[in-house]
Parts: structure tokens; C-alpha cells; sequence
């Protein structure tokens, strides 16, 4: 299975593009295509990873070669596919909650009639993300960075006949190139330094090269897991994603694809291994992301934007963890995966509510759903336990090692990673509360025409089946440490550090942190009365509503300039560039027109002029004794 | 042969009429200068021992060029004075300066150059020059035929006045004339029925209304005709008594108005 | 006094009828020019056949003698041509040269 | 051997005469006659490019070398490598596509024939320059190319296109003119004889230093002309917009690619110390082309101006990838010529459908075509984002081979030039929006959606785009040892001095 792992890009790219030219005859049965190709995928690749599975930890790694992508004379690419622990991880978790996510849609986008099309893209989604974690090389991994923003770029502007949806998927799609400029230029740098772009000869000669070069690709990787991961300062886009479909919300902009950034990084684990100033630059962007998006989870009333900010905060952490190094690695890896579990649950557990409240996100019109709609409330809740950290469920076994692993290392960093981290922790609880607590608990808030109903089956089993994930699959890896010795051909072996703190105090600390920031929460949001209209808030809640400005700083500091740059530039352009060109033309014509007054017409002038022309001549000859 | 005389002789005879030119206004004076500065060169030859030359120069300068330029001045006007006043700005200026200028520079040089001349007298006679001229000259000659019957040929071509409208016919004349409202039949002879044959008397048409147009136009000019209607009044005298009611000269004009003929004064 | 000096009355004259060219609007007086300007030069060039005691200045200024006498034909030819059309030989009329 | 090349300039050649000859009665066949004649072309083409030896790209092949004016040296020498080879091709391919993107452009029998002749002209020129192994030959058909484009620019297009003609033609004869100064100072310089200006006996003469920079400089602005460099680029939107859209698309696509295809076969070749020496300063012009033209291309409100200037952007890009002396962006640049004919052919012809639908090149009137026109919409947005350099597209490979292989000479102008990733989304992106999404404009609610004959002129290039963009081997191969062989001839040189 493992050499035909190739099948699992395939089937779904097949599917796409069959789904796209088959026109309007496959809009009935168009989106089951897209439910098999998903499967048929999440198949291939469960079969790869039992055949893994039955392998030694030494030989996981598989590269299958399938032709020669550049067989330039310098630069020689193929188009090969890795695959080792870490790429099958993500293929597990991305066609599984994929396939997941394909069935909820089939249900979620019932009434839509571009439903076929909507399949197309989620089938490319999948294809471009799978060709993403399964290149061998920097160049193929490029190719499904692009794919995947493609993707998500057709998906968030799926209803792009808003006007402001259209804007969100430019602003995405374009945020995301700035932070490809990093990638490419991580290129050169890495075609500079070792002459080729494939992992296996690049992290071979890894080691020996220096740590400028070393920190130079480091910095400028970053740069392109900032744009894909929504990470400080390239996060701004985020928010506005979520005008896609709300599975799209799911499995692009939480699940997978804004995991990317962290994917690339901890791949080059050999590049960030000698470039200690770039991981921690990369720590601390991952700090200030977890921090920032916490902070405007906090007052988002938005659902799905408050969703995405924690989105954007649980990322944060995992970058963070990646920017450790080898002790952070598997933990970032590990929090990506039982993060898609809980965040995919979540956000189809958002999107069911939704659906049953005639598309509303705003939470202050929501409360006391847990009466109608049982099973989304158990599904989110086993999310919200998750994401808060609350042991045993997932994410206390991956958050936890993070923060724990943040406070390991000397000086200052452990103190003010450490800290963030555990800071984080209780922003988060304090943000996740008070979504569960206003959608579920309270009052009823609903506008007049709401009439709450349970979703349908093929929406809820999605949201069961990613809730007992949610639950227990971090329990389930973390026994015995199953995951990081999974992944430790890929990360490495981490030596055990103490961190500066106690192991037990900390993991006390931040129970107490998150039981803070939940009992806050309950005060505020489910015991007390929810007022419809947003109050006026505080100084804080105003900047965290609106994404620390983000798009105002944006806009002054890039989009007012370039937009200036740009019409000055046409300006002269046809005023100074084509103006020199016409205004030289027009000074021949001119020429021409002085010369022509010269000649007077009269018979006697044109003699006299010859005459003395004669002089001249005769002169020159004679003076210049020629 | 070159000796002073000579040469002050046709020096004065050459500057002083060549002047000219420039300063007299009268084109019929300025050729017959020039005829005197060609005689004066002719005789320049003929003392630097180029006698046929200077044959040939007051033949062809004297005799038909200059001769030509006095029949084409009649051909447009000799007795015009030219108006020696500037019309074009500056140009005198540049005209003397660079007239001087070229004197100067072409003294300068002649001064500068360094000419041995050769002894011997080679006379330019009929005969040597034809030598010359039917030898080692031939192809030159014969181009120079050329030359000549091309630029008479070029001078007729120029002068001829093709004509712009076709010929017209005395049939087309005799149309036109008659289109401009012209009698088509003959002018009635003058005088009076047989009674009277004086050409002065204008005819009498049936009515008895005298034909003005019959009278020769030399003697209306000259106020020398008779007026029909005396002849008339005779004529009715005798034939017809009632008419005598009729008022004398009611039917008569005055003689001024009746000699004038339409559009045309009276004299 | 040699013959040198009727090469100096030649250059004269030459400049003489280069200025009467310049100076008159008169086109027959300055064809009348041109015409002096040819003479300068032949006798320019007899003088000079006097000097090297040759007969080819002497054809040479024959040869410029009857080139002359065509030259005029045709030139008093133009001249009437001109005259006809435009009922004066000014040659300060013909503007048509103007560009 | 059979005379592939001079059949292939003679057939289209023939063919517009034979179109000129028809009797009045038969004008109105002229535009299936034309086609006729392409497909054939293309056919032979096809067949030639079969019996090409892969395995020996670099080398001139199907070389053809008569006698044409001794006495001057000039011959009619004919031969391509690879690189030529493609170019070839993409005339091949892209003319029959441009007359059938073209095909209802006029309605009059007589404009028609003339327009298909000019057409066809055309291609032969096109042929012939990138076949030409002569500089002599290579010139005269460089001018010669001048006449069937004016007419076409300048009796065929828009309300302005007389001034637009002009235009491009004065451009064209400045760079001309400079050009031929230095081939007949070639001829003194080069050995001489009867076949004085072979390229092959040009190449590796000894000559001073300032005459191969004089002569380097007099080619290169030429070339710099055509392949719109800034800043002599503005003949291009000009034409781009008074110019019916097919037309540009040969052009932009075709011809100006001689520019580039010049300085790789022409300039890198003769006068390799003159090309290093000039470099740096190239480098920045180009850098300046790609950012400057990505940019202007943001600001345009005129689609067929903003393709124009995308074009700019491009163009630098390839002149990077050339003057860094580097085989992977040799490669790339080589390979991107090939690539941003079919990305720049099919965006104007896409850009002409819609404006004669709508009549209209200017943004504004746009909005919410994507419900009413689904296929165009998706057709527009694959060969716009062919243009932003999407993986999976063509185009793609070749920017980042020459971005990759350049980074290694010249960090700072790969640096710069990056930025125009996130400019070329910017433009692609934001013409879709305005023009694609958004409500739906009462007025465009007819809008037909491609017609057949559409999707074949425009659905092609996409194949092709996307077959090369996933096995961008199949042209690598034919690009890499000539662009090897071209960075080895400067680099020899440098090492020599």
C-alpha cells in the first residue's frame, strides 16, 4: 500500500476535476463521488500506515519516486512522494476528518446548487493537502502549499456573489502569497546552500552548513508558515475565512490546512536544529499568536469568528512547541492532531447550530440550546472539555506537554514562553466558556422565526464520531508515549530537560488557570443575563474585537500606500515613460517645423546660403590645407 | 603678347561695365555693359594667344547671347526700371560680405598658389584647336552636339503655349452668336421703299416703323442720319390723309437715345 | 605683368556677378550674372593655358562656352515660361519653394 | 534530409498570397482556407518535432545553409535547437488558435481574407526568426515582421489604433535601426567572406572591448523593445489595447518573445564578455520591469492594458532568469517563454471574448459574471491564476526555476522580484473579483457562456498549460542543454578573461 500511496493524491484530484466537467447531469448524485474519493484516500492511507505499522521504527520511511518533475542540468527535481511517520500522520488526519467533513457537507450543503462544484474543491482541498505532507521535496511541497491555497481561496469565496466574501478569499489567498514569498526565497537559499531541494540531500548536508545560512532558511520558512498558519503578523486573513461554508471552516481553517505552517517547520526539524535564534523567533511568534488570538477570542461574539481565533491561538501553541526544538516537535505535532479532532468537532458542531438557527453566528442570539440540540451539545462539550485542557480528554495530554516544555531552557525564554503558554491557557478556558456557555446555556435569545431543531444524522454521526475522538484520542496516543516514538524518526530523540519548574506545579497551575477562567466564564456568560446588543465594552474588549485593528494597520500601513504607490505609478507612467516618449517626438516634430521656416521660398536667400556654404567649404579646405 | 596696356585696357573695360550689375536699373543698360565686358574678355584672349577663342567669344557672347537676352527683355518689357531697393532682409549685407568675402578668399588663394609657368607660345589657332578638338576631345564634342539639340529642343518645349481649348468652329461661332440673342437673318438694307436710297435713312419695316439697326453704325456714330419718321409723315401725306391727327413726332425719338445701342454709351 | 593677373580680374569678376546673383530680383540681370560668373572662369582658364603654354585650357574654356550658350537657351526659355504664367520675372515671386 | 524549415515558412507564406489571389467569389472560404493552411502547418510541425533528437537539444538541428547574397555574406541558413524549436511550436500552435479567438472579429468578406493573410504572413516572419541561424536573415526577417502587424494593429483594431500602429512601429524601427548598425558593423568585424554573418562563424571572434559592447548594446535594445522592458515598454499597452485582442495575443505571446529568444541566441552567443559586463545593469532593469509592471497592471482599468502590463512583469522575469548566467534560470527563463505564450495567448483571448460580448475592455462595467458565465468564469480564473505562476499550471515552473536558480548570483534582485508573487495574485485575484463576483450586473444578465469554437481556441493552451505545468519534463528536455550550453559559452568566456 505504501507505493501506492501515490492513489490517495490521485483519486481525490481525479475527482475533482471529473466533478468540474461533468457538468449539471452529476449534480445529483456529484457529491457521493466526492464522499468515496475521500474515502478511498483515507483507505489508501490507512492501508499505508498498517503496513508501516508493521515495520521498524528504523525503516518507516518510504520515498516512492514516481517521475522525473525538473530534470533540469543543475537543478533536478522528482515529483517523489515521502512517506514516514510524520506524512502519514497528517494523511490519517487529513482524509479522516476530511472524509468526515465530506459527509457532514453532503447534508450541510443540501440546499445549495452549486453543491457539486463545492465537492470539486474539497476533493482538490485534499488532494493539494495530501501533496503537501507527502512531497520529498521542498519544490513538490510547494506545488501543495499553492494547491491548498487555491483551495481555500474557491472555498471561502464559495458564495462570492457577496461582494465581501469575495474579499475575504482575495485577502486570504493573497496573505497567503506573502507568505510564499518565504518559501521561495527559502528555495533559493536552500538550492544555494546544498544544490538541491530534496529533503533527504538537503537535512543529510544540513548539519555541516552554518547557522547564518542555517538561520536565513529558518527565518524565511517561517515567514511562509505565518502566511499559511495565520501566525503574528500574517494572521489578519483568518477571520475573515470563515465566510466560507462552515466545512470548509472545519477541515481547511482549522483541521489542516493553517496546520501547514507548522508541518513545514517541524519537517525542517534538521534546518532549526542549527538555527537556534530562528526557533526562537519562532517561539515567540507562536507565543504572540496564542496570546493574540486568545485575547480576541475573548470578545468575538461571532461564533465562527471566535472559533477561528482560538484557531489562531491553538496554532500559536504548536509553533511555539515547534520552536522548542526537538522537545517541542512531537508535541506541536501531536496538539495538531488532537486539535483537528476537538476544532473540526467544534466548528461542525457551530455549523449545526447554525443551521438550525437560520444562519445566525452572532452568540448573543443564541443561549439555552442545549435543550434542543442534545447531541451537537454533548459533541461540543466533549470538544470544549478538550481544548480547555481538562484531563483526561485530548488536549490536556498534548496542551499540557507544551507548556511544560515551553519552561524548559535557560534565562529568560522558559519564563516568558512558559508563561504565555500558561497564561494562554486560562484565555482560553475564559473564550471556550463563554462560546459554550452563551450558545448552549442561559437564556433563550433567539429572534422570533428561530425554530432550534436537531441536524440531521448524516450531520451529527460526523460530529460523534470526531467527539469521542476528541475525547480520547489523546489518552490513546499519549499512553506510553505512543506518539512521540512514533514520530521520533522524523523529530528526533529528545533528551529529557527539566523545566524550571516543577512538572507537578505546573500542571497545577494550569488547572487552576483554566478552572479560573471557566468559573469566570460561567459567571458572566451562563449565569448571568446575556444582553443581546454587544455593550459598549472597555478599551480591551474594543481592540480585541476588532483583531487588535489588524485591518486598519493593514490598510494604512500596506493597502492606502500601494494603492497610492500604484495609481502614482500609472500616473507617470503615461505622463513620464510614454510622456518622454511622446514628448521627444513631438520635440522632432518641432525640429522639423523651426527647419521648414528656413526654407523662405525665396530663390535669392537658398543662392546666398549656397554661396556661403561654398565659402565655408573652400575655406575648411584651405585654412585645413586639405 | 601680355603687356600692361593690354591688360589695365581690359581690366577697365571688364570691372567698370560689369558694375553694372549691380548699381544700374535699366536691364537694357546692363546688357549692352555686358556686351562691352565680353568684347573686353574677347580681346583678352586674343592678346593670351587664344585668337580663335576670342573669335568664338564675340560670336557667341556678343553676337547671339547677349542678343538673345535683349530679345527675350523686349519679350517682357524693357522699358521696366527695376526698383533696386532690398526686399529681403539682410540680404544685401550677406550678398557684398559674401561676394568679398569670396573675392578675398579666391586673391588669397590665387596670391598663395605657386605656378611655374612653361615657355613656349602655343597659339590657339583654328587649326590646332581643331586638332585638338576632332582627337583627343571627339567623345566631348559629340556630347556637346548633344547638349545643344536637347537644350533647343528643352527651349521650344518651354516656350510652346499648348493650346487649353479646342478649336472653335465657325458653326459653333454662328450657334453661340445666335444663343446670345443675335438677329438670325440679314439686316434690311437702309432707305426708305424705293423712293428713297440714301444710305442715312433707316428702312421702314411694314409698319411703318423705321428699322434703327439698318443704318450703317459709322454714321450714328457720327450723328449724320436721318430720321425715318420725317419719311413717313411724307409717305402718309400722300396715301393716307387721316393720319394726319397724329401728332408730329410722337413716334419719333430723340436722336441721341435712338442711335445708342443697348449696353453701350453714347459718345 | 604676366598672365597671373588676369586670373586676379577673373576672381573680380567672378565676385561680381556672384553678388549681382545675390542682390537682383530681376531674373534676366541675374541669369546676366551667371553668365559673367562663366567668363570669369574662362578666362580663368585661358589664362592659364597661356601660363603652361597648353591648348587644353583653351578647349576646356570652349567646352564651357557652348555648355553656356545651351545653358541659356534653355534658361531664357524658363524665363519667358515664367514670364507667361505669372506675368513678372521677379525672383522673389515664385514662393512655390517655401516649405 | 527534408527542408522542414523552409517548408514551414514557405506554407504560410504561400498561403497568404493564395489568399490575396482568391477570386471575390471564394473570399468568403478565407478564413477556413487559413485555418486549413495553419492545421497543415501545424501538422508538419508536429512531424518535425517527432524526428527532433532529444538527446541532443543543444545541438542545431534540421540545419539548412544556401547561398542567399554573397556578396554581402548573407545566407539562408535555417536550424533550431531546442529552444528554437519550441518557439517554432508556439507559433505553430498559437496561430490557429489567435484565428479562431479571431474568427468572428470581422464580418466583411475582404477584411476577413486580409486579415487571415496578414495572419499567416505573419507566421511565416515568426517561423523564420526563430529558425534564422544567419544575422543577416535574422534581421531582415525581424523587420520584415513589422509589415503584417501594422496593418494588423492599424487596420483592425480599436478607435486609436492608427496611433497605436505607429507606435509599435516606430518603437520597432528605433530598435531596428540601432540593430542594424551593429550588424553591419558585424560584417567588419566577423571573418567576412560569403557566409560573413552565420552565427556560427560569429561566435568566439576576438574583438576589442568596446566594439562587442557597442555591438552588445546594439542588439540587446532591440530585444529589449520587443521583450517590453522598462522602460521601453510602453508601446505595449497601447497596442494591448487599440489592437484586436487575437492580434496581441501573437504578439505578446510569439513576438516579443524574440526578444528574449534574441538575447540567448543571439547576444549571450556573440558577444559573451559584453553580456557579463552588461549584466548588473540588466539585472536591475528586469527586476525594475517586474515589479514596475506588476503593479501598473493593479492600477490598469482597462483589462487588455492590464494583461499587457502582467506581460511586463513576465518578461522581466525571463530576463532575470537569462543574465544571471545560471543553467536552472537559463532554463527556466527558456522554458518561461514557452510557458507565458500559452498563459498570455489564452488570457487575451479570453479577455477578447468578453469584451465582444460586452464591448467593453473597461472593469467597471463588469460584476457577478461568475453565476451567469460558470465555464468562462472557471476558464478565466485557471489561466489567470496560470499568470500569478499557480503550481499545477505551466508558467509556474519556469518562475521558480528562474527565481531558484537565479537566488544564488543575485539574492537581493530574487528577493525584490518574489514580491511579485503577491502582486501577480493581487492583479489576477482582484480583476476576477471585479469582473466575476460580486452581485450580479441587471445589465450583463444575457451574457452567453463559451461557445465551442471558443473552448477550442482557449481549452488547448489549458491542457497544455496544465500536461507541462504537472511533467514540465516533456519541454525541460528540449530547453535544458542549449540554455546549458548557452550559460557554458559566458562562463568559458569569463574564465578565459
Amino acid at each position: 500500500m505504501q507505493s501506492l500511496i501515490w492513489l490517495a493524491i490521485a483519486i481525490p484530484l481525479a475527482s475533482a476535476a471529473f466533478l468540474l466537467l461533468a457538468g449539471k447531469r452529476a449534480d445529483a448524485w456529484g457529491h457521493w463521488v466526492g464522499v468515496v474519493a475521500s474515502s478511498a484516500a483515507f483507505l489508501v492511507g490507512a492501508g499505508a500506515l498498517l503496513e508501516m505499522l508493521g515495520q521498524d521504527a528504523a525503516n518507516r520511511a518510504t520515498t516512492v519516486t514516481l517521475w522525473e518533475f525538473i530534470p533540469g542540468s543543475d537543478l533536478s527535481v522528482s515529483a517523489g512522494l515521502l512517506l514516514d511517520p510524520l506524512s502519514i500522520t497528517f494523511v490519517m488526519l487529513i482524509t479522516f476528518v476530511g472524509t468526515l467533513i465530506h459527509l457532514y457537507s453532503v447534508a450541510y450543503m443540501e440546499h445549495d446548487v452549486a453543491r457539486r462544484r463545492f465537492f470539486a474543491y474539497l476533493n482538490l482541498f485534499i488532494a493539494a493537502m495530501l501533496l503537501l505532507v507527502l512531497a520529498d521535496s521542498y519544490l513538490l511541497l510547494f506545488f501543495g502549499w499553492e494547491g491548498v491555497g487555491l483551495a481555500s481561496y474557491l472555498l471561502i469565496g464559495f458564495w462570492n456573489f457577496k461582494d465581501e466574501y469575495a474579499t475575504a478569499a482575495n485577502k486570504a489567498f493573497v496573505v497567503n502569497r506573502i507568505g510564499d514569498i518565504g518559501l521561495i526565497i527559502a528555495m533559493g537559499m536552500i538550492f544555494a546552500a546544498f544544490g538541491s531541494l530534496d529533503f533527504a540531500t538537503v537535512f543529510a548536508q544540513a548539519p555541516e552548513a552554518s547557522t547564518a545560512t542555517l538561520t536565513g532558511i529558518g527565518l524565511a520558512l517561517l515567514l511562509a508558515a505565518c502566511g499559511k498558519s495565520a501566525q503574528f503578523p500574517l494572521q489578519s486573513w483568518l477571520g475573515d475565512a470563515m465566510a466560507g461554508p462552515t466545512p470548509v471552516s472545519a477541515l481547511i481553517h482549522a483541521a489542516t490546512m493553517v496546520t501547514a505552517g507548522v508541518y513545514l517547520i517541524v519537517r525542517s526539524a534538521p534546518i532549526y536544529n542549527g538555527a537556534p535564534d530562528a526557533q526562537l523567533v519562532v517561539a515567540v511568534v507562536g507565543a504572540i499568536t496564542l496570546l493574540l488570538g486568545a485575547f480576541i477570542g475573548m470578545a468575538k461574539d461571532d461564533i465562527k469568528k471566535a472559533l477561528a481565533a482560538s484557531t489562531m491561538s491553538q496554532i500559536g501553541y504548536m509553533m511555539l512547541a515547534a520552536g522548542l526544538g526537538p522537545i517541542g516537535y512531537a508535541f506541536a505535532i501531536f496538539h495538531l492532531v488532537t486539535h483537528g479532532f476537538f476544532k473540526a468537532g467544534m466548528f461542525l458542531g457551530a455549523g449545526s447550530v447554525m443551521h438550525a438557527m437560520n444562519d445566525t453566528v452572532n452568540m448573543r442570539r443564541f443561549g439555552a440550546l442545549r435543550g434542543v440540540m442534545v447531541i451537537t451539545w454533548v459533541t461540543f462539550g466533549l470538544g470544549w472539555l478538550a481544548i480547555l485542557g481538562v484531563p483526561p480528554f485530548s488536549g490536556y495530554w498534548s496542551k499540557d506537554k507544551i507548556i511544560e516544555a515551553a519552561f524548559v531552557g535557560e534565562g529568560w525564554q522558559p519564563w516568558v514562553l512558559g508563561g504565555a503558554a500558561l497564561v494562554g491557557a486560562g484565555m482560553t478556558a475564559f473564550y471556550m466558556s463563554r462560546l459554550f456557555f452563551m450558545t448552549f446555556h442561559g437564556k433563550a435569545r433567539w429572534e422570533d422565526d428561530m425554530h432550534p431543531h436537531e441536524s440531521s444524522a448524516l450531520m451529527t454521526v460526523p460530529m460523534m464520531i470526531l467527539a469521542v475522538g476528541s475525547a480520547f484520542l489523546g489518552l490513546f496516543l499519549a499512553t506510553g508515549d505512543k506518539f512521540t516514538h512514533f514520530l521520533e524518526p522524523v523529530t528526533g530523540h529528545a533528551e529529557h530537560h527539566d523545566p524550571v519548574i516543577s512538572i507537578p506545579v505546573i500542571i497545577g497551575l494550569t488547572l487552576a488557570l483554566v478552572a479560573v477562567g471557566t468559573v469566570l466564564a460561567w459567571m458572566r456568560y451562563g449565569r448571568a443575563d446575556v444582553p443581546v446588543e454587544a455593550p459598549a465594552g472597555s478599551l480591551g474588549t474594543i481592540t480585541a474585537r476588532n483583531d487588535f485593528f489588524q485591518d486598519s494597520v493593514n490598510r494604512a500601513v500596506f493597502q492606502r500606500p500601494g494603492q497610492h504607490l500604484t495609481r502614482t505609478l500609472v500616473y507617470a507612467d503615461a505622463t513620464i515613460v510614454d510622456g518622454a516618449v511622446n514628448k521627444q517626438a513631438r520635440g522632432w516634430a518641432r525640429l522639423g517645423e523651426a527647419s521648414r521656416k528656413l526654407q523662405t521660398g525665396q530663390a535669392r536667400s537658398y543662392a546666398a546660403t549656397m554661396l556661403v556654404g561654398v565659402i565655408v567649404i573652400a575655406l575648411i579646405i584651405v585654412v585645413g590645407g586639405l | 603678347m601680355v603687356n600692361e596696356v593690354l591688360f589695365w585696357t581690359v581690366a577697365l573695360l571688364t570691372v567698370i561695365p560689369s558694375l553694372a550689375l549691380i548699381f544700374a536699373k535699366r536691364p537694357v543698360h546692363i546688357a549692352m555693359s555686358i556686351v562691352l565686358v565680353m568684347v573686353g574678355l574677347a580681346a583678352a584672349y586674343v592678346g593670351m594667344g587664344a585668337p580663335f577663342l576670342g573669335m568664338v567669344q564675340i560670336v557667341v557672347y556678343t553676337g547671339a547671347v547677349m542678343m538673345m537676352f535683349l530679345f527675350v527683355l523686349m519679350l517682357v518689357g524693357v522699358d521696366n526700371a527695376e526698383d533696386l531697393r532690398e526686399t529681403i532682409k539682410g540680404q544685401k549685407w550677406i550678398a557684398f560680405a559674401a561676394a568679398g568675402g569670396l573675392a578675398i578668399l579666391l586673391i588669397a588663394v590665387i596670391g598663395d598658389a605657386t605656378i611655374e609657368p612653361r615657355t613656349g607660345d602655343v597659339v590657339g589657332n583654328p587649326e590646332e584647336i581643331a586638332m585638338v578638338l576632332f582627337s583627343e576631345y571627339v567623345l566631348v564634342m559629340e556630347v556637346l552636339g548633344f547638349l545643344l539639340i536637347t537644350a533647343a529642343v528643352g527651349a521650344l518645349v518651354l516656350t510652346h503655349v499648348p493650346r487649353l481649348t479646342p478649336r472653335r468652329t465657325q458653326v459653333e461661332l454662328q450657334a453661340a452668336r445666335v444663343a446670345a440673342g443675335a438677329d438670325p437673318v440679314n439686316k434690311p438694307m437702309p432707305g426708305v421703299y424705293a423712293r428713297h436710297n440714301a444710305l442715312d435713312v433707316p428702312a421702314l419695316d411694314p409698319e411703318g416703323n423705321p428699322i434703327e439697326d439698318s443704318v450703317s453704325r459709322v454714321l450714328e456714330v457720327r450723328h449724320q442720319t436721318q430720321d425715318g419718321a420725317e419719311f413717313r409723315a411724307q409717305l402718309e401725306d400722300t396715301d393716307n390723309p387721316d393720319h394726319e391727327a397724329r401728332p408730329h413726332g410722337a413716334p419719333s425719338r430723340d436722336s441721341d437715345t435712338r442711335n445708342t445701342r443697348e449696353g453701350e454709351e453714347p459718345k | 605683368m604676366t598672365a597671373m593677373s588676369f586670373v586676379y580680374l577673373a576672381a573680380i569678376l567672378f565676385a561680381i556677378g556672384a553678388a549681382a546673383v545675390l542682390l537682383r530680383r530681376n531674373a534676366i540681370v541675374a541669369f546676366m550674372g551667371v553668365e559673367l560668373m562663366l567668363n570669369a572662369a574662362n578666362l580663368a582658364l585661358v589664362a592659364f593655358a597661356h601660363m603652361y603654354a597648353e591648348l587644353d585650357g583653351q578647349i576646356m574654356a570652349f567646352f564651357v562656352l557652348v555648355v553656356a550658350a545651351a545653358e541659356v537657351v534653355v534658361g531664357l526659355a524658363i524665363i519667358i515660361a515664367l514670364f507667361r504664367a505669372r506675368q513678372t520675372i521677379s525672383l522673389d515671386e515664385p514662393a512655390e519653394l517655401k516649405g | 534530409m527534408f527542408p522542414y524549415l523552409t517548408v514551414l515558412i514557405a506554407l504560410p507564406a504561400v498561403g497568404a498570397a493564395a489568399l490575396w489571389a482568391l477570386p471575390a467569389s471564394a473570399r468568403s472560404k478565407a478564413r477556413q482556407i487559413a485555418l486549413g493552411v495553419t492545421v497543415i502547418e501545424f501538422a508538419l510541425f508536429a512531424v518535425m518535432a517527432l524526428q527532433f533528437d532529444k538527446a541532443d537539444a543543444g545541438a542545431i538541428q534540421f540545419s539548412e545553409t544556401y547561398s542567399w547574397i554573397p556578396q554581402i555574406g548573407a545566407s539562408w541558413a535555417l536550424g533550431v535547437s531546442g529552444i528554437g524549436l519550441l518557439m517554432v511550436g508556439l507559433a505553430a500552435i498559437l496561430v490557429p488558435l489567435a484565428m479562431m479567438s479571431g474568427w468572428r472579429d470581422e464580418t466583411d468578406a475582404t477584411r476577413i481574407r486580409n486579415y487571415m493573410a496578414l495572419v499567416l504572413l505573419s507566421q511565416a516572419f515568426m517561423v523564420g526568426i526563430f529558425a534564422a541561424r544567419d544575422v543577416f536573415l535574422f534581421y531582415v526577417l525581424f523587420e520584415a515582421m513589422l509589415v503584417p502587424l501594422y496593418f494588423l494593429i492599424g487596420g483592425f483594431g480599436g478607435a486609436q489604433r492608427r496611433y497605436a500602429a505607429v507606435k509599435f512601429l516606430l518603437y520597432s524601427l528605433v530598435g531596428g535601426l540601432i540593430m542594424l548598425v551593429a550588424v553591419v558593423a558585424l560584417y567588419f568585424v566577423g571573418p567576412g567572406g560569403e557566409q560573413a554573418f552565420l552565427i556560427d562563424n560569429l561566435t568566439g571572434i576576438e574583438m576589442s572591448a568596446t566594439t562587442e559592447r557597442l555591438l552588445f548594446l546594439g542588439f540587446f535594445i532591440a530585444f529589449a523593445i520587443k521583450a517590453p522592458m522598462v522602460p521601453l515598454h510602453t508601446w505595449l499597452p497601447t497596442v494591448a489595447e487599440e489592437a484586436p485582442p487575437s492580434t496581441t495575443a501573437l504578439l505578446v505571446a510569439v513576438l516579443d518573445k524574440i526578444g528574449t529568444f534574441g538575447m540567448i541566441t543571439l547576444c549571450l552567443v556573440m558577444f559573451p564578455n559584453a553580456s557579463q559586463w552588461a549584466a548588473p545593469v540588466i539585472i536591475v532593469f528586469a527586476v525594475i520591469s517586474v515589479i514596475y509592471g506588476a503593479l501598473l497592471a493593479i492600477g490598469q482599468k482597462n483589462m487588455l492594458r492590464l494583461v499587457a502590463f502582467t506581460s511586463v512583469s513576465h518578461f522581466g522575469v525571463m530576463i532575470l532568469g537569462i543574465f544571471v548566467f545560471q543553467p536552472t534560470a537559463m532554463e527556466g527563463a527558456a522554458l518561461y517563454m514557452f510557458n507565458h505564450g500559452l498563459s498570455t495567448a489564452a488570457l487575451f483571448f479570453l479577455v477578447g471574448f468578453l469584451i465582444k460580448r460586452t464591448g467593453s475592455a473597461e472593469l467597471s462595467t463588469y460584476g457577478g459574471l461568475q453565476r451567469v458565465v460558470p465555464i468562462f468564469a472557471g476558464s478565466f480564473l485557471i489561466v489567470g491564476m496560470s499568470a500569478a505562476a499557480l503550481p499545477g499550471l505551466s508558467p509556474f515552473v519556469s518562475e521558480i526555476m528562474v527565481f531558484i536558480g537565479a537566488y544564488p548570483v543575485a539574492k537581493v534582485a530574487v528577493i525584490v522580484s518574489a514580491i511579485s508573487v503577491v502582486l501577480a495574485a493581487l492583479y489576477i485575484l482582484l480583476t476576477y473579483k471585479k469582473v466575476f463576483t460580486g452581485p450580479e450586473v441587471p445589465s450583463l444578465a444575457g451574457t452567453k457562456d463559451l461557445s465551442l469554437r471558443e473552448k477550442l481556441a482557449v481549452w488547448p493552451l489549458i491542457i497544455a498549460m496544465l500536461v507541462l505545468g504537472f511533467v514540465p519534463g516533456l519541454a525541460i528536455d528540449y530547453v535544458s542543454a542549449p540554455s546549458a550550453d548557452a550559460v557554458a559559452h559566458v562562463q568559458l568566456e569569463e574564465a578565459n578573461a
